[in-house]
Order: structure tokens, then sequence, then C-alpha cells
């Protein structure tokens, strides 16, 4: 592809045109056309901002049950449900809704110097099914089907025989739901990162965020199966008498701990690698350098994409398994510390050759090192087989995963809020208000969970209801308790800074952090066509990088919306694609997926039936129509070349 | 008055954090003393990581903290990529290190405490039911098999070897003093050892989510020596002394007569259900309800009248008796030595 | 703004359309009366129609709840009916999963019979089963030939398959004397 | 931003707008999807060899299931990547009359061999209640019929677009991806036959 000499461009940035091409519906029913992934991004968001909040309150109702010994506030029926819901919610419906889906969907194409998420429809698809997934889980709770067996939901107990009634049977949906978004998400996100970069991001200078994106793409792949396999086998056991895990009839529990942790162990990096990837972007922006080590930090990044999958054994050594794959799996479980190890180091070493500066964001950033070195130290103690046998299943891992959790994903996600809302909004935080909430939270935050290490080596199980006073737990626990309140508390300030922010934070202007990624390089709040023109890229952080003549692209139509699509390897513009437009299918498409999903709670012929009406809204989605075909290259067989 | 006694009460909450005697840091025996061994060890390889690198992370910080607000980004510094590549690699060969260091200490803590053996122990049977322990040495003469529940009496410093099954759903076998928890999983039976060497009464608790009454599943393990062991064996292979005051007599027809007899033992009589404890020696327990309630007159009373609003969803029904057969069953029970 | 306003909508609709059911309703605590055990002195007979018979829990929150059945299912197994009536299949005793019902399928009637027994070797469990256990047992032994609603049967247990499970009972008409009240 | 007005370029007008093989990105979203389909497979296999590990004998009390179907059937799959492949073939021509042909052989093999799945289904010597054993075959056998159908509506679906213009452009690409998809389901039943067929008689 030649580069031409300067030129003066004759129409190529016609906003207007771009305006109307890309423009997405209004009203009611345009709502649930919009296929635009800034809009689908910040729906994603702030919908499991809300469950965060919901599943908040239901931490609050724990931590007030416990925070005096047999106390009779909440039953124990109630109180097995609370858990599972505050730990279903913050997994399912928060943690990776806000960290993969939210926060990808909304910078991913961005970043990559797009107009769109590739297959955009899909995308759309996935935020109303994870919707719907939600809802499932708690308009359960409120009408006493709160699922009640913990979060994992392990079997016999969530089995047949000793759950009775639909509780395990929504759970076991709900995670369909959920695992539907997110294997949607990550496909759309894949391709979009594989294919449709700015001509120039080649593998080699692509931002580590890309690249976060990208390995957990392929987790969420390999990874989402697992919990659907076993989530199926449990309804199934629950509703068609299959035998999977009744010993009794050939079947295994512990074939349930297996995959559920298949899909578990990674699962936390998932969780946990967009929050690395926060950091590792926000890093330089306020070091304000190159980050050092790029190319240790993707191979770190990778390795725990692979390592993830090869240690979910250790979530089970008390189940007496043999004395080798025990330490095989401790051995797995050391060696994904070194990764993380490695990314911590490239971040000082960033800041030690760099220019710090203290930004609200950064100041998050600081929580994340020192809550997840935390957990990550613990997670090291826990790596032992011996000190797993006495702290697995009590308050300790408790504290071990809220401050893997927490530190990993809520603190980048937060220091992820305050640096991105000025884009997504056009309007700056509140910088007071924003250190007033992050000391709330972190005092607060270790108030809570630094307590729970004790609880737990003094011997407090989990999942307890209440506790007796001869166990002297009562003290610790208020303690925790009180903790509590300084986290609300700072949530509160969040959301009142938030809306404040919203209606007359200062203008934030296109690049207010002066960072160096594409994002940056448009109005803050993007347009549905996110750049007015597509640029091509020089370097890791093309606002700093690129040269005062680089080129942009030309030649991408404005009348129809068209992107480009580049290789994967070195991002050489390959061909032009046509994006789907705005379209009410994939939002009567979850609608049918969801009845056919819920009906096969209440009887195994709810799939067969209910699947009719999913493939007629499937064809109404894929039948081809619209605008009259435009002219369009004739078709080359294989690769195209140059 | 709360300023004058708040320092007190403070003092006082401040030494519940390190009281208690379900600890696991408070070993009582080879096992959990080798795991307290390791757990300190890897604790002071953490905190040093830890120490080490806030102080990365606060020198680097001050070292470069500006307070500029429009500052160009660096954009070339081959020097300090130099220095950075040696510190980096330093720092990872350490942790590489370290990390072998923490697995060959915790394998070999591991080996230590599964590999050990010893002839001829005594082995005790325990199975986990929804919210109790049953607890069997079993022997191969049924009239010599003692059947007791939640409380465990072992001979003080010998390895004794627990059996592991579960009844129903999955629950763990945790005392922490005395070794680290294992699952009791339906479908598998398992075997480990424990050990205590110091005699007293140890406690333990369900480590697993296993329902409603998850909370209240205590056990305790009694270590004694030797012949007080024994003494106890004996006398919980003997049934259930006829009773001989009146009133005694009474309460063994009421058990007999009501709903009792539908899910408990009491050898020597015509109660032989075993769905909830065996109710045999019930007075020479010292808790009762899975080491909810102490076994004193009014406690049993107040468990067997309600016991669902002690331990709500446990098993077992609700007894609202006349004054006189309760009184009349709790003194039946209290003779059960 | 238009999120809340649809999220608000969606989970109305969605309680509306669930929130008529007691099947998750969890009694942990029965009340002091249920608690009793039933003691009251009843003539057995064959004809159960001319007999008090006792008035069932209105509503029926034993038939409509999931967790009373399971309990009742439970305790078919403890109390032993399972004994002489496998898991309802017959044995010493009658078959209970079939469409026949010697003395009536209304849950007074049932009631009747395991509170009072009935000839040929059917014992009484008078005084040693509280009364809302029976109702328990009651609703269990009416699943077991499908009268109770499929979401509130119980599922397979984790022993032994020779059997489906209650939920899975196709629903049959009783015949026998029904207990039906004469018209 | 200050708008320079003036700047080379990267001209990418002469660019075509359909692509054919890997650089079409429903092709990267099918490979995408068909690695999720695959994991699902590989876990239910994991879970049979796994449930294997915790009986005797395999099957446990059943007959193996009957050869007969599944080696037809197995035939039959191999033998529809005739048409597969032809469609793929003859897609990036445009040649309508010619993509309807291989559509049509493709729906043709799709209903016999779902026909055949019946009898396979009918003749497993057991139920999914009967055991974890059954209950992991028919999973397996679930799964996989689950995606032949899948298959199948999709063929017929683009078999009703090849009947209007509209079948043009990345319609035509999509011709070619539906054969991938094929081949993968051909791929997993083969894999599945051996296990189903081949693992009960000698493991």
């Amino acid at each position: 592809m030649a580069i031409s000499e300067p030129i003066v461009l004759p129409h190529a940035t016609d906003e207007v045109r771009l305006a109307r091409t890309w423009a997405q519906p209004r009203g009611f029913w345009g709502w649930f056309m919009n296929v635009h992934h800034t809009a689908i991004g910040v729906r994603f968001m702030v919908t499991s901002f809300i469950f965060f909040l919901l599943g908040g309150v239901l931490a609050a109702m724990i931590r007030l049950q416990l925070s005096r010994p047999e106390n009779h506030a909440i039953g124990p029926d109630l109180y097995n449900q609370i858990f599972t819901i505050h730990g279903s919610t913050m997994i399912f419906l928060f943690a990776v809704p806000m960290m993969f889906q939210g926060f990808g969907v909304y910078v991913v194409p961005l970043i990559c110097g797009t107009r769109n998420i590739a297959f955009p429809r899909l995308n759309a698809f996935s935020y109303y099914i994870y919707v719907v997934g939600g809802l499932l889980l708690w308009v359960g709770l409120f009408l006493k089907t709160g699922a009640d067996a913990g979060w994992f939901a392990y079997t016999p107990l969530s089995g047949p025989q000793f759950t009775p009634g639909k509780r395990s049977d929504f759970w076991a949906q709900m995670i369909t739901f959920t695992e539907v978004s997110a294997l949607g998400v990550a496909i759309c996100l894949a391709t979009t990162i594989l294919r449709q970069r700015a001509p120039g991001m080649t593998l080699n200078r692509m931002p580590i965020i890309l690249w976060e994106k990208l390995v957990l793409s392929f987790m969420v792949i390999f990874a989402m199966p697992a919990v659907m396999v076993v989530s199926s086998m449990l309804l199934m056991d629950r509703t068609i008498n299959t035998q999977f895990f009744n010993p009794a009839n050939g079947g295994d529990v512990l074939l349930y701990q297996h995959l559920f942790w298949f899909f578990g162990h990674p699962e936390v990096y998932i969780i946990f690698l967009p929050g690395a990837a926060i950091v590792s972007t926000l890093v330089p922006v306020f070091a304000r350098r190159h980050i050092f080590g790029h190319l240790a930090i993707v191979t770190s990044v990778v390795a725990t994409g692979f390592l993830g999958f090869g240690v979910w054994v250790h979530h089970m050594f008390a189940t007496g398994i043999p004395q080798m794959s025990a330490s095989f799996f401790t051995a797995a479980t050391l060696m994904i510390v070194l990764p993380t190890a490695v990314q911590f180091y490239c971040w000082i070493a960033t800041i030690w050759n760099g220019r710090l500066q203290m930004k609200l964001p950064m100041l998050w950033v600081f929580g994340f090192f020192f809550v997840f070195l935390i957990g990550g130290l613990s997670g090291v103690m826990l790596a032992s087989v011996p000190v797993d046998w006495q702290v697995h299943d009590t308050f300790f891992v408790v504290a071990h995963f809220h401050y893997v959790l927490i530190g990993g994903a809520l603190f980048p996600m937060f220091a992820g809020l305050y640096y991105w809302v000025p884009k997504i909004t056009g309007r700056m935080m509140n910088d007071l208000l924003g250190k007033v909430h992050f000391w709330l939270f972190f005092i607060g935050f270790n108030m809570t969970f630094f307590t729970m290490h004790f609880l737990g080596l003094r011997g407090m199980p989990r999942r307890v209801y209440t506790y007796p006073p001869e166990m002297h737990w009562g003290g610790l626990n208020m303690l925790a308790s009180v903790g509590a309140l300084f986290m609300a508390a700072g949530l509160i300030v969040f959301i009142v800074n938030f809306f404040q922010s919203k209606a007359r934070g200062t203008l934030a202007g296109p690049n207010p952090w002066a960072a160096g990624s594409l994002e940056w390089a448009t109005s803050s709040p993007p347009p549905d066509y996110n750049f007015t023109e597509l640029f091509t890229v020089n370097g890791r952080e093309p606002l700093w990088d690129n040269a005062p003549n680089q080129p942009i692209v030309s030649g991408v139509r404005d009348d129809i919306p068209e992107v480009l699509i580049t290789n994967s390897l070195d991002s050489e513009p390959q061909h032009k694609d046509e994006m789907p437009g705005a379209s009410i299918w994939p939002f009567l498409t979850s609608i049918t997926v969801s009845i056919a999903f819920i009906w096969s709670i209440f009887s195994p012929w709810g799939i067969a039936y209910g699947a009719i009406p999913v493939v007629i809204t499937l064809i109404g989605w894929l039948w081809p129509r619209g605008h009259s075909p435009a002219p369009r290259q004739p078709a080359l067989e294989g690769r195209w070349s140059k | 008055m709360i300023a004058a006694s708040s320092p007190m009460r403070a003092a006082a909450v401040l030494a519940s954090f390190f009281q208690g005697e379900h600890n696991s840091l408070h070993p009582a025996g080879p096992f959990s003393s080798n795991i307290e061994w390791l757990y300190w060890v890897i604790f002071w390889i953490v905190f040093v990581a830890f120490v080490l690198t806030i102080l990365a992370f606060a020198r680097a910080s001050a070292k470069t903290y500006s307070r500029a607000e429009e500052m160009l980004p660096i954009m070339k510094d081959e020097e300090g990529d130099r220095k950075a590549k040696w510190a980096v690699g330093t720092a990872i060969t350490v942790t590489v290190l370290t990390l072998f260091a923490v697995l060959f200490m915790s394998v070999i803590t591991g080996k230590k405490v599964e590999g050990m053996t010893s002839s001829n122990p005594v082995t005790i049977q325990i199975t986990g039911h929804q919210w109790w322990w049953e607890v069997i040495y079993p022997n191969p003469q049924a009239d010599q098999t003692v059947i007791t529940a939640n409380e465990i009496h072992i001979p003080v410093g010998k390895p004794v070897v627990i059996l592991t099954s579960s009844a129903d759903v999955i629950h763990s076998f945790w005392a922490p003093s005395v070794h680290g928890k294992r699952d009791l999983i339906p479908g598998y039976s398992s075997a480990f050892w424990i050990q205590v060497d110091q005699p007293g009464t140890y406690p333990g608790r369900c480590a697993e989510f296993c329902g409603l009454q998850h909370a209240h599943m205590g056990f305790s393990i009694i270590a004694e020596d030797e012949a007080t062991f024994e003494a106890w064996e004996q006398q919980q292979l003997k049934p259930a002394p006829d009773p001989t005051d009146a009133e005694a007599q009474h309460g063994r027809e009421v058990f007999l007569t009501h709903t009792c007899v539908m899910c408990h033992t009491i050898r020597g009589t015509d109660a032989g259900s075993r769905v909830g404890p065996d109710l045999t020696h019930l007075a020479s327990r010292n808790m009762i309800a899975a080491e909810t309630l102490p076994n004193t007159t009014g406690a049993l009373a107040g468990w067997i009248v309600d016991p669902q609003r002690i331990k709500p969803g446990n098993k077992m029904t609700p007894n609202p008796l006349a004054p006189d057969d309760l009184n009349a069953l709790v003194t039946y029970l209290r003779t059960l030595q | 703004m238009i999120y809340s306003r649809l999220l608000l909508a969606t989970s109305l609709a969605a309680v509306a359309t669930l929130a008529a059911c007691n099947r998750e309703e969890r009694e942990l605590r029965p009340s002091p009366s249920a608690s009793q055990v039933v003691n009251q002195a009843q003539v057995s007979g064959l004809n159960p129609g001319a007999n008090p018979l006792p008035t069932p829990p209105t509503p029926s929150i034993y038939e409509e709840s999931a967790y009373a059945v399971s309990e009742g299912k439970t305790l078919f197994g403890q109390y032993n009916c399972s004994g002489c009536h496998a898991n309802g299949g017959g044995g010493i005793g009658p078959p209970l999963m079939d469409n026949n019902w010697i003395y009536g399928s209304q849950p007074q009637n049932i009631f009747t019979t395991i509170v009072e027994g009935r000839p040929n070797g059917m014992p009484s469990f008078r005084n040693r089963i509280p009364e809302y256990q029976v109702w328990e047992l009651v609703a269990y032994v009416r699943s077991l030939s499908g009268l109770l609603p499929k979401d509130v049967a119980p599922s397979r247990n984790d022993q032994l398959y020779v059997k489906p499970p209650e939920a899975s009972m196709p629903k049959q008409t009783p015949t026998g004397i029904t207990g039906e009240p004469s018209k | 931003m200050e708008q320079v007005r003036e700047r080379p370029v990267l001209d990418v007008s002469g660019l075509p707008s359909v692509a054919f093989g890997k650089s079409n990105t429903t092709w990267l979203a099918n490979v995408l999807y068909m690695m999720i389909e695959g994991t699902m497979f590989a876990l239910l296999f994991a879970s049979y060899f796994y449930l294997r590990t915790r009986t005797d004998s395999w099957p446990p009390v059943q007959d193996p299931p009957l050869l007969t179907y599944g080696v037809i059937n197995g035939i039959v799959f191999l033998l529809s990547l005739i048409p597969a492949r032809y469609a793929q073939k003859v897609a990036p021509t445009g040649d309508r009359g010619r993509i309807r042909l291989a559509l049509t052989g493709l729906a043709l093999f799709a209903i016999v061999n779902m026909v055949l799945r019946g009898f396979e289904l009918a003749n497993l010597n057991c139920r999914w209640y009967d055991n974890a054993y059954g209950s992991i075959m028919w999973s397996l056998i679930g799964l996989h019929t689950g995606h032949l159908i899948t298959e199948f509506i999709e063929t017929v679906s683009i078999l009703g677009i090849a009947f209007t213009p509209k079948m043009e452009g990345t319609r035509l690409a999509d011709v070619a991806i539906n054969s991938d998809y094929w081949y993968f389901v051909v791929g997993s039943a083969v894999l599945m036959d051996f296990i189903i067929y081949g693992t009960t008689r000698f493991l």
C-alpha cells in the first residue's frame, strides 16, 4: 500500500455525512435498536455497576448479621441466599461484565482506531441476554427462589435431593445467560482486535490493554464453556434425572468441582487481567513515559492466560487428592505468581524512570498496588498444600479473594472510571470528592478484610450465618462490619461525584490527561462514527509517537457504514467491510432465547418448543435487507494480495 | 460512664481478638505443629517481599514525583531502560528462587504430614450428617463397636486413623489445633492420621458449606491418657442401664412412646432408629446438638421442646410435651451415663 | 432515565408473573400446634366418608411447598415407610404410585391412614409423628402418583435409580374410593 | 485538536469490499465459535473418561450401542463433505445456480444424517437416567445433534437467500463459511462416533 505525497483532502472528512451514515436511532424503540459500541459499553458498565451496588447491599446485610455472635437478625435460610446471591452477583453480574465486557466494549474499538466493534448486533444481543440473566437471579431472590448453595453451588448440596424447588435451577440458567453474553463479547472483541486495528498498529505496537483483552477473549472462549457444561449438567440432574453427580449410579460429585474450577480459576484471571490492563494503561500516562518492558508484560499476560488453566485443583486440596498431584498444582500455582510479579516490577521501573503525576486515577492505581500485593502474597501462602488445609474455606480465604478481586478489579475499575468517565461524559470528575472516596474506601476495605485474615486463622469457617460467643470472634467481626460502613460511605461519595460531574463538571476536551492512545484523539464523548479521520499508527502510544504529518486513511466510504479491515499480524489494510446498522432483532432474539432458557427450568420441552421462536428471530436478524446493495468491488479468491 | 469504661472495654475487646481454642496457630499435635511452622516461614517470606515491594514503590514515587500539570512524555531513555533491565532481571531471579524455596518447604512439610504410620492404631469412622457427626469405633465384633456422636475421644500421644464418609452432602472435618481439614465426600471414603500430644478438649467445626445449619456443626476431640480412654471405651460399650426411680422410668416410657423413638437409638431399649445421634450414653457428653448447647438439664429440656428455635432447619422435631412428661424425659436422659 | 424505567418495568413484569407462588416457602420452625403429635381418638374404618376427617391446613402450605414435600420424601425413608411400600412401588404394603386408592386419595384420607393405621398391616403412627410431619408425608405420598404440580414434586434422590422421580410422574386419575365429597 | 487539512494519506479506496477465506471477519468469528463448541465437546469427552474411572466395567450394565447406524451415519457424514466442498468452491464465482445445487445437496445430506441420528438414538441401549454412563452418552450425542440441526437450519436459510438476488457480496462468503462449519460438524461427529461406538467396546 503506497503512501501518497501530501495532498489536500477532497471531502474525506465530511462530518455531516459520517454522522448521517452512522447515526443510531433515538427514542424508546431506538434504545433497543442501538448497536454502537460506545452505547452498549456504557450500558454494560451502568448495569453491572447497579448489580455491584445491589451485591453491596447484600454484603452490608452479611456484615450486619455477623457483627455480633448469635445474632438472629437474619435466619439461616435467608442468609444462605444472601451470600450466594452476593457472590454470584459480584462474579457473574458485576466483575466480568464490568471489567471484560464494559471496559472492553467501550474502549477497545476506540483504541483500535475503528468506527465500531466487529459484529455490533451480536454485541448488543450479548448485553440484553446479560440483563435477563441478572434479572432472573434477582427476581428469584425476591420470590424466595434465591440460589442458596454458595456461588460455586457444589453438588450434592445444590442437587435435586438437597435443594428442593427451583433455586439451583435459577442459578444454573443465570450462568448460561451471563456466559453466553461473555462469549458473544469475546468473539466481538477478539475479531475487532485482530482485524480492525488502525494501519500500522502491528502486534509489536499494540497497546497492552489490547493484548490483555485479546488474551482475555481467548480465556473466556476456553473457560466459559466449562461452566456452561457443568451448570447444564446440574440442571439436567435436577430436571430430567440424569445421574452425573449421583455416586449411587456411577456419578461423581468431584466431577462437578473439577469442571467448575476448570472454569473458576481462569475466571479470577478474567477478572484480574482487565484490572492489570487498566494499570498498564494508566502507569505510562501518569509516569509520563512509555511503559518499561512492553514485551515482558505482554509475555506475562500470555503466560498467565495459559497457566491460568493449569491450577484449578488448588481449590480442591482438602478433598484428599494424592500428594503427587497436589505438589504439581502447588508448583503451578506458585509459577503463576511470576508473571504477575514481572508486571509489578515493570510498573515500578516505569515509575522509577518517569515523572510521576499523582492525579486521581493514579491514586487508585496506588491503592491497587497496595491491596493487590497483599492479596497476591496471601495467595502464595494458600498455594502451599499444608497451609491450605488449615485456612481453606475459612475467613482467611474470604480475606484473600477479596484482596485479590477488589484489589485486582475494583481499585483498577475506579482508576479506569476516573480516567475514562471524562471521555464518556465529556466532563471531569471532581478531584476532592474522588480523594475522599478513595480514602474512605481504602481505609474501610482494609478494616473489613484485613481483619478477616485473623478470623480465618482463629478458625472461623466461611458461610456461617452466626457463631457462638465462646469462639471470641465477636470483636473482630464488629471491626469488619464497621469497615463496611466506610466503604459504603465511599461509594455514596462516588455516586454523588459522578452525577455532579455529569451535570456540571469542567469540560474535559478530547485529551485531558495528555495520554497517548487513540481514544483520546477524538472528541469527548466520541460521536457515533468515533473518528472523523482514520489514523495510521507509528508507535505504541500513537498520540505521542506519531510524526506531525502521520498519514491518515482515505478511501473508506462515508455514505455507508464501512470500516477498514487489516490483517492480524502487521495491520496491513486488506479490505473494507460494511458494518450492520441499527436493528431491533438482537433485542427480539434475546427475548426469545430468554423464553426458551427460562421455560427449560420448568419443563425440558421448553428448549424444544422454545427453539422455534429463536429460529424465527435469528432468521429475521440475519436475513439480508436494508438499503440497496452498494456497488461492490469484484470478489477475489483466497488471500487478497497487493 | 462510657468514657470511664471505654478504655477497659477496648482492652477487653482487644484481648478477645487473641482468645479462643479453635485456632490453627495453637497446635496441639505434630501435624498442626508442622503446618504452623510452615505457615510462619512462608508468612515471613511474603512479609519481607511485601515490605520490599512497597519500599520500591515508595522510592520510585518519591524520586520522580512532580506537581507540574503539563508534562511532555519522555520519549527516549536508554540509560534508564538499561538500569531497569538489570533491576527487573535481578528481582525476577530472586522471585523465582524464593518461589522454589516455598515449593520445597511446602512439599517437604506435606510429606511429613502425610507420611505418618503406626501399627494397630485406634481407628475412628467419622460420618458427616446434616448437621452432626456420627462417630464410630469400628470393631469386627458388633457388640464391641462404640457408636457415639460429636465427641471424639482419643488416646493422647498416639497416632489415630480417621476414616471419612458422608451420609448426605459434602462436609469438612476440621479441628485446627489438631490437623488441617479433610472433606467428607459422598461416594468417597478416605483416611488420614491425627495425633494430639497434650491432654485436653480441642474444638472442631464443619468447614464446607453444607446447608442451613452449617454454622452449628461442631465437634470436639477429647484427648486423654490411655487408661481414661479405655475406661471411657468400656463404659460406652455397655447398654443403657434400666432406670431405677419412678420418674426416670416414666421418662423412658415417654421416650419410647413419643416421636423420639422414630429417630434415636438407646441400646438396651426398643429404640433402635439410626436417623439421629445414638443417645445410649448421652449424659456422658459435654455438649448437645453438635456442640451448640451445654449438656445441662435446662438446655436439654429447651432443646427437646423447641430445637427449631436454636438451630432453625435442623432435622429434630419440636416436642411440645406436657411439663411432667418433659421433666421425666430429661431426668431419664440424664441417667444415660 | 430510560434505563431505570426499563429495568423497573421488566422486573415488575417478572415479579407479577411469578409472585403468586408458595413453592419456595420454607417453614423452618413449625407452629406449636402443628408440632403436636396427633393423638385424637378416632374410629378406624373402611368408610372414611362417614368419619370426621382432619381439616387440611388452608392454604395447603404443605402441598404447595417444594421444601415440605421434599421433607416428606426424606421422612418417608427415615420413618421406614419404604420398608413396606418400597419407593412407592409396593411390597408388603400396597403400591402408592398407581392410581388405585383403597382408602381415598384426598389429603385427609391419607392423614387418617397414617395416624390411625389400616387393617392388614398398616400400623398406626398416632402419638409418634408431629402433625406437620404427617402433612408433609401426606403431600409426598400424593406426589408419588403425580397429584402435585410438577414444580413442587421432588426430583430424583442421590440413590439407585429404580423409578422415575415424583416430578416426572404422569398425572393420574384416582380410582377406588377417591374421597371426593359425594354430590 | 488542530485540523491538519493537508496530510499524506493512505489511500484504501481500491481495496475490495468482500473477502473470501481467512481475511473475512465472519470467517474468524466462525473459527472462534468453533473453538467454543470444540471446548464443550472436549470437556464432555473429558467427563466421559473421568466417569469411566469411577466404575469397574464400561458400559457399567448396558450393552454397547448398536454399531450399524453409527457406522452408516459416519460414512454419510464423510460423503457429505463433497457437497460442502463444492459449495465452497462455487461460492466465489457467484453462480447462483450452482450454489443452489450445492446447498440443496448439503441440506439433503443433513436430512439423511438427522434421520440416521434418530435410529442411532433408538439403539443406544441406554437411557440418560439409567446411570452416569447413560447421562454422558446422551449429552454427547445430544450436543452433537443440536449442532446438526442448527447447521441444517443455517444451510436451508442460506439456500433460501440463494433464491433471491441478495445472494451476492458477503453472502457468497457466508456460503463458504457455512461449509467450514459443516466440516466442524463432520469432524466432531467422527470423533464422537469413535468415543460412543469405539471406546464402549474396548475400554
